[in-house]
């Protein structure tokens, strides 16, 4: 969404509360009228259309954390710009759900076409400065456990260059947000997330220190609350693991989930990280085969990975070498078999 | 000691306030008009469209159909109609589904038994539970 | 089991030439102070915890493997029976989860009657809480006066849904029931009610020197190795953490209410005490806010597909349980069933410090800080 | 019965004996019966409830019929617990808490033995009782039974030292260890007044003594389950709970004797009600402050406990002894 949406105040967030439902209805009754026509249709369309609307209905939500803002932050800003703002958005939406029927997987990295490139770039600056707005408001909202004041500058900067690297574009951009017509703002396709800036900021940490090879895709994860998402390789988990930790910039020191999932072709271990420092989310995902799974430990990184990998491997048969004590802990130790294995048989069947 | 002496009051105090103890065997305990309790099945309702058995999430209603006795009429009637308490949890999703309010709940809640045979309830004891039937469904 | 704990050491070399012997305790699986079928193997040393190792499993129902065989709306039946003691949470993470999937859009009533019910339940969850730890710190009454108050939420819960525990409230897209006639002024009576009791309970416990001495200064850790252990919830915010989900990543309409989030940093199991009686106080202020301006009129439940099949792809979502932070992942292949669901349950994950927590206290500790980090077996084992 | 004492024994008067002890066990038994029962009671209204109510008439059986189901329970024991102590134990916790009351005037003409060391006596007996609870904790082979014995182990003995130590002073006072002496003295006054310190001091010694509320730790059911007796059942555990309860009632007993003027009158003027009826009363206020207790406080902790008994109550005892030698040192003209 267009960053002008997330910082109303009250009354104008009510408002925008409102259109969006309207908009969301309207939008599920187009989809509705679609999923009639179209059941069989390629999974791809369905999730594009959901995760229109799921960003749509975001709109709330994303709003939220700023009503603790100050007076002055709210500020003068995008009050007049509000209306030409609903009006760009629900192009941009359009746009988007184009978009992505086009490239079923745009948001693996690397995808985007060069035409797409110069929007998206455009829509990436605009984003990180309202990251960047965002990141400073909400840091004095307070309520921070850990000072994140430098860590704060550097992420603008960060924000701040990146929007230097898309000058050009970021320009063209600007002058259709000048113009502020609906037809025009549909050029702009796909509003990128405002989650965006930070997924390539992980990025970039990431490849920095260990090269791209290290990381197989990462995107917005659009239908989970749009959380950035990392697809690490296996075999260096571990270290890049220790590196979300205690990087400072990233410092994602707080395991919220671990679990695994079975694909059937392949293994996946989901952790979700969350950095109280920065107040973000990330989501990791470490692929393994089926036949012979093994994720490395990362309980000496979060101890709070200990039970959670027993119970994976408890239920999954996922291995973890380096946990210091891996044994079943929900069933008992001569249960035969992984039950949450998509393949698994019950050897009682009586229960 | 301030504390406990505050402790000791409070207690005292209680000695002799209004009790809370239902008489529950005794008198009967009234339960608010939505409450879930035993199922209440009519069979004259039933159109055997199986929805029941389908949303149930513990498989606990077993039950078949069979032709309509009149060749005119289209359809079936229900033959059996099992519930399985032993499972029930009454969650309340069959009485949800049915489109006809064939299974409604009740408020009668007393389902203990001597044994577990017991517990499986069949269409003419579901049929006779029909005291305190559940207006809303 | 773990082979280490099963050797005890004797130790003969003691200067004044006394034998003394390690000693294996089983606490549990049936045991009156873990909280239901929680088992703790403890290696003493005359009443010195010197190792304990939590065994647990005993009420695993395999929930997650269920669900992969049924629809959404019958897994909400079976959150229930995760955290039966603030079964709407559960209910609401996974309706949650699922909405966030769809894109629906809530009813503003149904988000109210959500908000409503949420509240009242962790009320009732932390009534259990303090009853049932005053029972493991061995005074009897309290137990009794939070149960009372406890009936009375139960009984609003009984009007409103037509269960006690099990409440199989919300749906996908919303709620099942409106609220009866009249349910709203008798929960007004209720908060009011609540506040003054509340008053009662300080009155009656949170003074009490013999309890103070019970519970100040037991089972501390700081806040590095509260996140280390990914401890959520009170545990959290006991440590000086201002962390709520409510506040911070809000859901539902939270975000409409005006209410703090209380922190202590002690760490302690005093401090865990006084923020979740704090808490109370919160949401009762939630409560009083939200009845207040309760819509009188609107539908409960939204436009919902009448087959509820999420987009393919993968969502976690997390909301502030009465216990911690609850999450729940689902991965969905575009079925009406999910492909994998996963709940991220606050009770277990912090228990996981137990066993650190426990080393080197007493018997008489270690029932004070199980008690402190308030686990509800259901959702341990799942 | 003292004149019964003064004779040579034979047949007649061992017969009488015998008959007394059997009377006096009826009423214990009545009396434990019914403590259960107003403890239930009392507990259940301050919590709210009704406490028993559905054997016999507003729930007057329902000790009788817990006793009658505990009788008739089998006689269960351990695998590998030790036979002979297992059996002894309930018999050694018992038997002295029903000898002290051997002592105990109730009125002036209601007593057994009207010993010239009666205080001395209650003391020495009711250590017995230690013993009984440790061999129970040690022969269950249980190790919550073991724990729960070494606690109360601990504890009983820790807890003597203050009881005795505060007692003190109201011997002092009198100047003698006669009980029947100790309440003549209380015509003018009461001891609780003057011996008010040692008053507190020995009802919270008692508490520990009785292992009651909050020094219930051998027991500590949330900890330690049971603690010592969590092995036994039946007729056995019967034993134990009579043991404590008749433990209570001779330290009610004790109570009334040494601090509340035992049979005395409050005022002179109310002279003309029985005496029994006066210590009835005192009594059951004990007993229902036990139970007041009870129905509020968490239980301390063991190590809390301990330092409870050494730091602060002995110290205290032993200050009110200080302190009453003084006075009465004074009062006699030393100074």
């Amino acid at each position: 969404m267009s960053e002008e949406k997330r910082r109303p105040t009250p009354e104008e967030k009510a408002q925008a509360a409102a259109e969006a439902r309207a908009k969301a209805e309207a939008l599920r009754k187009l989809r509705e009228q679609e999923e009639q026509g179209a059941e069989a249709a390629p999974p791809a369309q369905e999730e594009a259309q959901a995760q229109a609307a799921d960003s749509q209905e975001e709109v709330a939500p994303v709003a939220k954390p700023v009503s603790e803002m100050t007076p002055e932050e709210k500020a003068a800003a995008k009050k007049a710009a509000a209306a030409e703002a609903i009006a760009k958005a629900k192009a941009a939406k359009e746009a988007k759900e184009s978009a992505q029927q086009g490239d079923g997987a745009s948001s693996a990295e690397g995808a985007d076409a060069e035409a797409k490139a110069k929007a998206a770039a455009a829509a990436k600056a605009k984003a990180a400065a309202a990251a960047a707005a965002k990141a400073k408001a909400e840091r004095e909202a307070g309520g921070s456990p850990a000072d994140g004041g430098d860590d704060d500058a550097k992420a603008k900067a960060a924000a701040a260059a990146k929007a230097k690297a898309a000058a050009a574009a970021a320009a063209k951009a600007k002058a259709a947000q000048a113009t502020g017509d609906g037809a025009e703002a549909a050029e702009t396709p796909k509003a990128p997330s405002k989650n965006q800036p930070y997924l390539d900021k992980y990025v970039l940490r990431i490849t920095e220190k260990f090269g791209k090879e290290v990381l197989e895709a990462s995107y917005i994860n659009e239908l989970a609350k749009e959380v950035p998402t990392l697809v690490i390789q296996n075999e260096r988990w571990h270290e890049i693991a220790q590196f979300l930790k205690e990087d400072g910039q990233l410092a994602f020191e707080y395991l919220s989930d671990l679990h695994g999932v079975d694909y059937e072709d392949r293994m996946e271990v989901y952790y979700h990280l969350y950095s109280y420092k920065n107040r973000q989310s990330l989501a990791v995902k470490v692929k393994t085969s089926r036949e012979q799974s093994s994720v490395p430990s990362v309980m000496d990184v979060w101890n709070g990975a200990n039970w959670n990998e027993r119970e994976t491997f408890d239920l999954l048969g996922i291995h973890f070498p380096g946990h210091k004590d891996l044994r079943r802990i929900l069933l008992p130790d001569d249960w035969v078999g992984y039950p949450l294995r998509k393949d698994y048989v019950q050897y009682d069947e009586e229960v | 000691m301030l504390g406990l002496a505050k402790g000791l009051g409070y207690t005292f105090k209680k000695l002799t306030e209004k009790k809370v103890t239902h008489f529950y065997p005794d008198v009967p305990f009234p339960m608010p008009p939505r409450f879930r309790g035993i199922q209440h099945f009519s069979p004259e309702k039933c159109i055997v469209c199986n929805q029941c058995a389908r949303i149930c999430p513990t498989e606990c209603i077993q039950l078949t159909g069979k032709p309509h006795p009149d060749p005119d009429k289209k359809g079936k009637i229900i033959d059996t109609y099992d519930i399985n308490f032993e499972l029930c949890i009454l969650c309340d999703l069959c009485t949800e589904v049915c489109p006809t309010e064939a299974i409604v709940m009740t408020n009668n809640f007393e389902l203990a038994a001597y044994s577990r045979d017991e517990l499986y309830k069949n269409l003419k004891w579901l049929d006779d539970n029909n005291t305190n039937v559940r207006e809303e469904n | 089991m773990n082979q280490n704990i099963l050797t005890t050491s004797v130790d003969t070399s003691s200067e004044n030439g006394i034998r003394t012997e390690e000693m294996l305790l089983n606490v549990g699986p049936q045991h009156p102070s873990t909280h239901g079928v929680f088992r703790l193997v403890v290696k003493i040393d005359g009443e010195t915890i010197k190792e304990a190792i939590p065994v647990m499993g005993y009420l695993h129902r395999g929930t997650e493997k269920l669900a992969e065989n049924l629809n959404y709306t019958q897994i909400i039946p079976y959150t229930d029976r995760m955290d039966y003691v603030s079964a709407m949470t559960n209910n609401y993470v996974l309706c949650h989860a699922v909405e966030t999937m769809m894109g629906l859009e809530i009813p503003e009533r149904a988000q109210f009657l959500r908000l409503i019910a949420m509240e009242l339940n962790r009320v009732a969850s932390h009534l259990v809480w303090w009853g049932t730890y005053l029972l493991d710190i061995g005074a009897m009454g309290p137990f009794l006066y939070a149960f009372r108050d406890r009936e009375m939420i139960l009984d609003l819960f009984n009007e409103l849904c037509g269960a006690r525990m099990t409440f199989n409230y919300m749906r996908i897209g919303g709620v099942k029931w409106d609220a009866p006639p009249g349910w709203v002024d008798k929960a007004k009576e209720f908060v009011q009610y609540m506040k003054k009791e509340l008053n009662n309970y300080h009155q009656l416990v949170s003074g009490n020197e013999i309890f103070i001495s019970r519970i100040k200064g037991i089972g501390k850790f700081d806040t590095s190795t509260a996140l280390d252990y990914s401890l959520s919830g009170v545990m959290l915010r006991a440590t000086g953490v201002k962390w709520d989900l409510r506040k911070d990543e809000p859901y539902c309409i939270y975000d409409r209410f005006d209410f703090d989030v209380p922190t202590a940093t002690e760490g302690d199991c005093m401090a865990r005490y006084q923020v979740r009686m704090a808490e109370i106080e919160q949401s009762l202020r939630i409560l009083e806010q939200a009845l207040e301006q309760f819509p009188s009129e609107g539908e409960v439940i939204g436009k919902v597909p009448r087959v509820i099949r999420p987009p393919a792809g993968e969502t976690y979502v997390r909301i502030e349980s009465p216990r911690g932070e609850i999450g729940c992942y689902i991965a969905s292949q575009g079925k009406d069933k999910p492909w994998r669901l996963k709940f991220r349950r606050p009770s277990f994950t912090n228990l996981q410090i137990l066993p650190t927590l426990l080393q080197g206290e007493s018997l008489a500790n270690m029932i004070v800080i199980l008690g402190s980090i308030d686990i509800v077996l259901g959702e341990v084992d799942c | 019965m003292n004149a019964l004492l003064q004779q040579a024994p034979s047949w007649g008067n061992t017969l009488w004996f015998i008959l007394a002890a059997v009377i006096l066990l009826a009423v214990l038994l009545g009396f434990v019966t019914y403590a259960i029962y107003f403890e239930r009671k009392v507990i259940g209204w301050m919590q709210l409830r009704i406490g028993p109510n559905r054997v016999g008439p507003l729930g007057l059986l329902q000790t009788v019929a817990d006793v009658t189901k505990l009788l008739l329970k089998e006689d269960t024991r351990p695998k590998h617990a030790d036979k002979a102590l297992f059996t002894l134990a309930p018999i050694l916790a018992y038997a002295p808490a029903f000898a002290v009351l051997a002592v105990m005037p109730f009125t002036e003409s209601i007593q057994f033995a009207d010993l010239g060391i009666g205080l001395l006596y209650y003391i020495a007996l009711s250590g017995i009782t230690v013993l009984g609870v440790i061999t129970a904790g040690w022969a269950s082979n249980n190790k919550y039974s073991l724990i729960g014995g070494l606690r109360s182990a601990a504890q009983m003995i820790s807890y003597e030292v203050p009881l005795v130590m505060s007692v003190v002073g109201v011997v002092l006072l009198t100047g003698s260890m006669n009980l029947r002496e100790i309440v003549e003295a209380q015509r003018d006054v009461w001891n609780i007044v003057p011996q008010f310190i040692g008053f507190a001091v020995f009802i919270i010694a008692a508490q520990a003594e009785l292992n009651r509320t909050p020094f219930d730790l051998p027991e500590a059911e949330s900890e330690l389950v049971a603690g010592y007796h969590v092995e036994y059942s039946g007729f056995r555990f019967a034993m134990f709970m009579l043991a404590e309860y008749v433990y209570m009632f001779g330290m009610g007993t004790l109570i009334t004797i040494l601090f509340l003027g035992g049979w005395l009158p409050i005022h002179p003027a109310l002279g003309f009600i029985p005496g029994i009826v006066w210590f009835v009363l005192k009594f059951s206020l004990y007993i229902f402050l036990q139970f007041w207790i009870r129905a509020t406080m968490p239980r301390l902790r063991v190590d809390q406990l301990m330092s409870f008994a050494w730091k602060v109550l002995l110290p205290i005892a032993l200050f009110n002894i200080l302190l009453t030698a003084v006075v009465v040192s004074y009062q006699n003209g030393m100074f």
